[in-house]
C-alpha cells in the first residue's frame, strides 16, 4: 500500500500540510507517555505476580509432608512402613525423613530453642517431593490408612490455596489492566484523531480543492499521531523502567510488591510497549481519519 | 451537461441544458443568490447534480468516486469565493500546493511560481501568511494557484470582488491570455465593466441565472 | 486620529492626520493592499497604531485594556472584508449575536431583527448556516450583524464587493438612513459607482489612500 | 465574581456560542470517566491496605507470647512466676495462659489432631494483650530472664514487619497513584482546553469583533470542559463501584485484594472524585483558556 510508505518514510511536505496544533500534540504525545507507563507498571506487578505463584506454587505444590505419630514404642516400625508405602508410590520424586534438627527448627516459634525435641514423642515427619506427574493423593492416602493408620498425609494444600490465588489475582488484574490501558488508548487516539480532523474542516476542504485525494489527506494526519504516540510511549516506558529500578528491591520475594523490578528476559517486553503504540495508533487513526473523510463531502 | 437541476431541499436550478465546449470563454452572472457558486461547484464536482447528467471531461458525475474527484480538481483550477488557504504555509507554499498534493516532484515548475507571483503582483508578499493579505492579494493569490497547474479549465468565482479596477483589468488579461493558449475559462461576476472590458479583446458567451435556468444573455450587455 | 503610523514590520500607513467627526459618512478607497483595512482595524481597536495617538470617543488607544476594546466595539459596527461568522449558529442567531454577548436579555429588539432581515433580503434564509449561504448573502448579513446594535459608528469594509449593483443600492441606501440619525459611517471600497451613487444623496467625503498616507480626495470623482 | 455565576447557572445561549465538537466533547467525558475510575480503584486499594496494615499490627503490634518451657516438674512454679511478674508489668493489658485446646489448634499443622497435647513436656504458652502505652519489652525482658530463666517473650515483631510494610507499601501506591492521576487529569484538561481555543480561533476573532469580553469567551469554554469532566467522573466513579460490588468478597481479610471492596463511610469518599473533577477541571480550564485569550490579539 502506497499510503503506509508514506507514512513512514520521512516526507517534509507531507507533515506540512497540515496544521500542528501545539497543544494537540502535547496532549498525544503526554496522554501516549502516561499510558505507556502505566502499561509497564501493570506488565511488572503481572510478572511479579506471576514470579511470586511460580514460587510459591512450584515450593508448595510439589511437596508434602507425611506425619507419622504414633506412641514411642511403635514410632520407628510405623516410620519404617510408611517411607516402605513410599518408595513404591509412583509420581514420587523423592522423600525424606526430616532429621531431629530440621523438626525442632520448624517447630522453634512454639517451643522456643532449648526443648530437647529429640527427647519427646514427637511425630516423625517425612518430606515428600512430588515428580513432573505427580502420584495419586486419594490412592496414597488409602494405602496408607491401610498399611499405616498413625499416617497423616498433609499436601499443603490447606496454606497454598489462598495465596496463589491471590497472587493469580494480581496477575489476573495485570494483565486486565494493560488490556483496559489499550482500550483507553485506542478509544483516546481515535477521538483524538476526529477532534483534529473535524476542527481542521477547513485545511480538508482546502486540500480536496486543490485535488488531494483521502488517502493523501489521512496520512497526513496519520502520520503526526503515530509519530506522536511512539515517542510519547518510548518516554513513558522508559520513565516507568527508571522508576521501576529506582524502586528498593527486597530480597525476600515472597512479600507481594517487593519484587516489583523487571527481571532478564522480561526487560525486553518493554520493547513492545512504543511498537504495540505506534502500531495501534497508526491503525487506530487511520481508521478514524478515514471515517471522519468519508463523512465530509 | 442535460437537464441539470440543483436543489438544496427546495430547487435552485433546474433543466439546465448547456454544453460548455474546450477552450470558450464563458461569463457567469445573475443577482446574488441565484446560484452562480453552485452551478461552478457541481463544474468540480463539489456538489452532485440531484437530477440529470452532468458530464465534465466526457465522464458522467453519477459514476464519479471520491479519487475520480480528486483527479478531476487537478485538472480543473477553481478561485474560490472565500478565497480559502491553509493559514499556516505562506502565500508561495499555498499557491503551490497543487504541485505537491498532487504530483510531488516538480522542481521545474518553480519557474512558474516566480512568474506566476509577478503577474499577480504578490512577489513582495511571497512569505507573508494568509491572515496577512488583504482582501485582493488574497483573490490574486487564488488565481495563481487555480491556474499554477495550467488546468484545462479555470473556474473563477468572482475573482475580481475586492480588487480595484486596474488590477481586475490585469488579472482578466491574464486569463484571457489563458483562454488564447486553449483552455476554457469560466468566471462568475457582477461587474459588467469587466464583462465589456473583455468582450473587446476575446470572444465572451454570458450566461445570465435567471428563474433557476441558464440563459445565453444576448450581446446587448 | 494625530500623526498615527501603523507598520507590520515595515511601515504601512504614516503621519495620518485625520479626525473623523460624529455624523459624517466617509469612504475610503485606494488601491489593493494600501491600507484601507489596516486603517478600519484601528478604529475599532483591533490593531493598536504603532506611533502617534488615536482616539476613538475621546478615549486614547494606548491605555486600551482588553475589557475597554471589548466595551468599545459593542459601539462600533463593523462589516469585516472576511465576513466571518460562527458556522454553528443560524443566520439569525448570528445576526443577534452583538445582543447576546453584550446585553442578553434584550427581546425588544427581537422586532429589529425580523426588520433587519427583510432590509437586507435575508428572511428567507434566516434559519440557514453561514457557509449555506452565498457570497453576497454574507456580505449582506454581515451588515445586518454591524447595526443591529444601532452602534455609533459603522465601519464597512468592502460591503458591496460580491453584489449585484441593485443590492448594493439597497445596502447603501440603508446606510444613509442610518447616516441621517447621526450615526458615522465609514465604507472601504473600490466601487467608483457606489461613490458616485452616494455623494447624489448624501454629503459624503472621499479619503484616498496613496503613499502610505491618507487624503481627502476632490470632488472630482 | 460575575463569571463564576455564569458558569454554575445554566445559560443556553453562553453554550451556544461555542461550536461543539463532539470528539472533543466524547473525549473529556472519556478521559475523566477512564481517570475517575482509576481513582476509585486506587481509593480501595489504599483503602484496603490500611484496613489490612491496621488488622494486622493491631492483632501482632499488640499482642505477644510468652513461652515458658521447663522440665515438667518445674513448669507449674515457673508459669505462676511468669504470671506474676507479668501482673506486675505496667502496659500490658491483659494476658492469659493459653488452654491446652488451644495449643494443640496452634500446633495441629505439625502433630496432627489426634496428639494428646497435655500429656506431653510441652511449654506453657501465656498470650499477651499490650495497652496503647506499650510496655518496656527490654525491662520485661530483664525481669523474666532474671525471676523465670525459662521463659521467652515472643513479640512477633519478626513477622510482623515485611507484612505491614507491604501493606504499607500498597497503601502508599494508592495514594501515589490517586495524586499522579489528579497530575493527568489536569494536564490532560489543560492540553484539551488549549487545544479546543486554538482550534476555534476564528471563532474567538468573531465573538471579540462583537465585543465579547475574554471573561465571557472564557466561561463559555470553560462550562463546557467543567461540565463534561463533571458527568464523565461520575460514570466512571459509578462504573469503578458497580465494579468493585462485583469483585468475589472473601471473609479471609488477610488475603492481600480479597477485600478490595469499599466499607462503610468509606464509600462517601466516592462523592469527593465528581466534585474534585469539576473543580479541578474548571479551574484549569479558565487558567488554561485566559492564558490562549491572552495569547490571541
Ligand atoms: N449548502 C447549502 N444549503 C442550503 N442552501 C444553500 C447552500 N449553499 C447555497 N445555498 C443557497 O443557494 C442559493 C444560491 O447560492 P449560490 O452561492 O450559488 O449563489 P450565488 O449566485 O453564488 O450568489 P452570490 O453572487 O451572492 O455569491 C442561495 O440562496 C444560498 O443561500
Ligand atoms: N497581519 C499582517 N502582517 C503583515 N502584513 C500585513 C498584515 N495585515 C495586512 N498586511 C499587509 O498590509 C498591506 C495592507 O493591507 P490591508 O488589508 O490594509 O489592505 P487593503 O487596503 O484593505 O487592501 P484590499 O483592498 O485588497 O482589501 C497589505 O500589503 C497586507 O499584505
Ligand atoms: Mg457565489
Ligand atoms: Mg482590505
Amino acid at each position: 500500500m502506497a499510503s503506509i510508505k508514506n507514512i513512514l518514510l520521512p516526507d517534509r511536505h507531507l507533515n506540512q500540510v497540515v496544521p500542528t496544533n501545539g497543544f494537540t500534540t502535547l496532549l498525544t504525545f503526554f496522554t501516549s507517555a502516561a499510558m505507556a507507563f502505566l502499561i509497564v507498571f501493570s506488565l511488572a506487578m503481572s510478572f511479579a505476580a506471576d514470579r511470586l505463584a511460580q514460587s510459591w506454587s512450584d515450593s508448595l505444590a510439589n511437596s508434602a509432608t507425611l506425619r507419622v505419630s504414633a506412641p514411642l514404642a511403635d514410632l520407628e516400625s510405623q516410620t519404617a512402613a510408611a517411607l516402605n508405602v513410599l518408595s513404591n508410590t509412583k509420581g514420587i520424586a523423592s522423600f525424606r525423613l526430616l532429621k531431629a534438627e530440621e523438626q525442632q527448627a520448624l517447630l522453634q516459634p512454639w517451643f522456643g530453642p532449648k526443648v530437647p525435641i529429640s527427647n519427646l514423642p514427637m511425630p516423625r515427619l517425612i518430606s515428600i517431593e512430588e515428580d513432573e506427574n505427580g502420584y495419586d493423593r486419594v490412592g496414597l492416602r488409602l494405602r496408607l490408612a491401610a498399611e499405616v493408620p498413625s499416617a497423616v498425609l498433609d499436601d499443603h494444600t490447606r496454606w497454598r490455596e489462598p495465596l496463589v490465588k491471590a497472587a493469580y489475582r494480581i496477575w489476573f488484574l495485570g494483565w486486565l489492566s494493560i488490556g483496559l490501558v489499550f482500550f483507553i488508548v485506542i478509544s483516546m487516539m481515535s477521538l483524538v484523531t476526529r477532534a483534529a480532523l473535524s476542527s481542521n474542516k477547513k485545511v480538508i476542504e482546502v486540500l480536496r480543492l486543490v485535488g488531494a485525494t483521502d488517502q493523501y489527506i489521512a496520512a497526513a494526519f496519520v502520520r503526526k499521531f503515530a509519530f506522536r504516540a511512539f515517542f510519547g510511549s518510548m518516554l513513558g516506558a522508559f520513565g516507568a523502567s527508571m522508576t521501576l529500578l529506582l524502586l528498593p528491591s527486597e530480597a525476600d520475594q515472597t512479600v507481594i510488591l517487593a519484587g516489583l523490578r523487571l527481571e532478564g528476559f522480561e526487560w525486553s517486553w518493554l520493547i513492545f510497549v512504543p511498537l504495540s503504540f505506534f502500531v495501534f495508533t497508526f491503525l487506530t487513526a487511520r481508521i478514524a481519519s478515514l471515517s471522519i473523510l468519508r463523512s465530509l463531502t | 451537461m442535460e437537464s441539470v437541476a440543483y436543489s438544496y431541499g427546495e430547487e435552485l436550478l433546474s433543466e439546465l441544458n448547456i454544453s460548455i465546449s474546450q477552450g470558450s470563454f464563458y461569463f457567469l452572472t445573475g443577482p446574488s443568490g441565484s446560484g452562480k457558486t453552485t452551478f461552478l461547484k457541481m463544474c468540480y464536482g463539489s456538489l452532485i447534480p440531484t437530477s440529470g447528467n452532468l458530464s465534465v471531461f466526457g465522464k458522467d458525475s453519477s459514476g464519479w468516486s471520491r479519487d475520480e474527484i480528486a483527479y478531476l480538481r487537478r485538472k480543473i483550477g477553481v478561485v474560490h469565493q472565500d478565497c480559502q488557504f491553509l493559514d499556516h504555509l505562506n502565500v508561495a507554499d499555498n499557491i503551490a500546493l497543487p504541485i505537491k498534493v498532487s504530483a510531488r516532484n516538480s522542481l521545474s515548475d518553480s519557474v512558474n511560481l516566480k512568474e506566476l507571483l509577478n503577474w499577480v503582483s504578490l512577489s513582495h508578499r511571497s512569505k507573508a501568511l494568509p491572515p496577512e493579505l488583504s482582501g485582493g492579494e488574497r483573490q490574486r493569490a487564488a488565481l495563481a494557484r487555480a491556474i499554477i497547474m495550467s488546468p484545462d479549465v479555470i473556474l473563477a468565482d468572482e475573482p475580481t470582488g475586492n480588487i480595484d479596477w486596474e488590477m481586475s483589468q490585469r488579472l482578466i488579461r491574464l486569463l484571457i491570455e489563458l483562454n488564447h493558449m486553449g483552455k476554457t475559462v469560466v468566471i462568475a461576476t457582477h461587474d459588467l465593466n469587466l464583462i465589456r472590458f473583455t468582450k473587446a479583446s476575446v470572444q465572451a458567451r454570458v450566461l445570465r441565472i435567471s428563474n433557476k435556468t441558464v440563459q445565453l444573455a444576448g450581446s446587448d450587455l
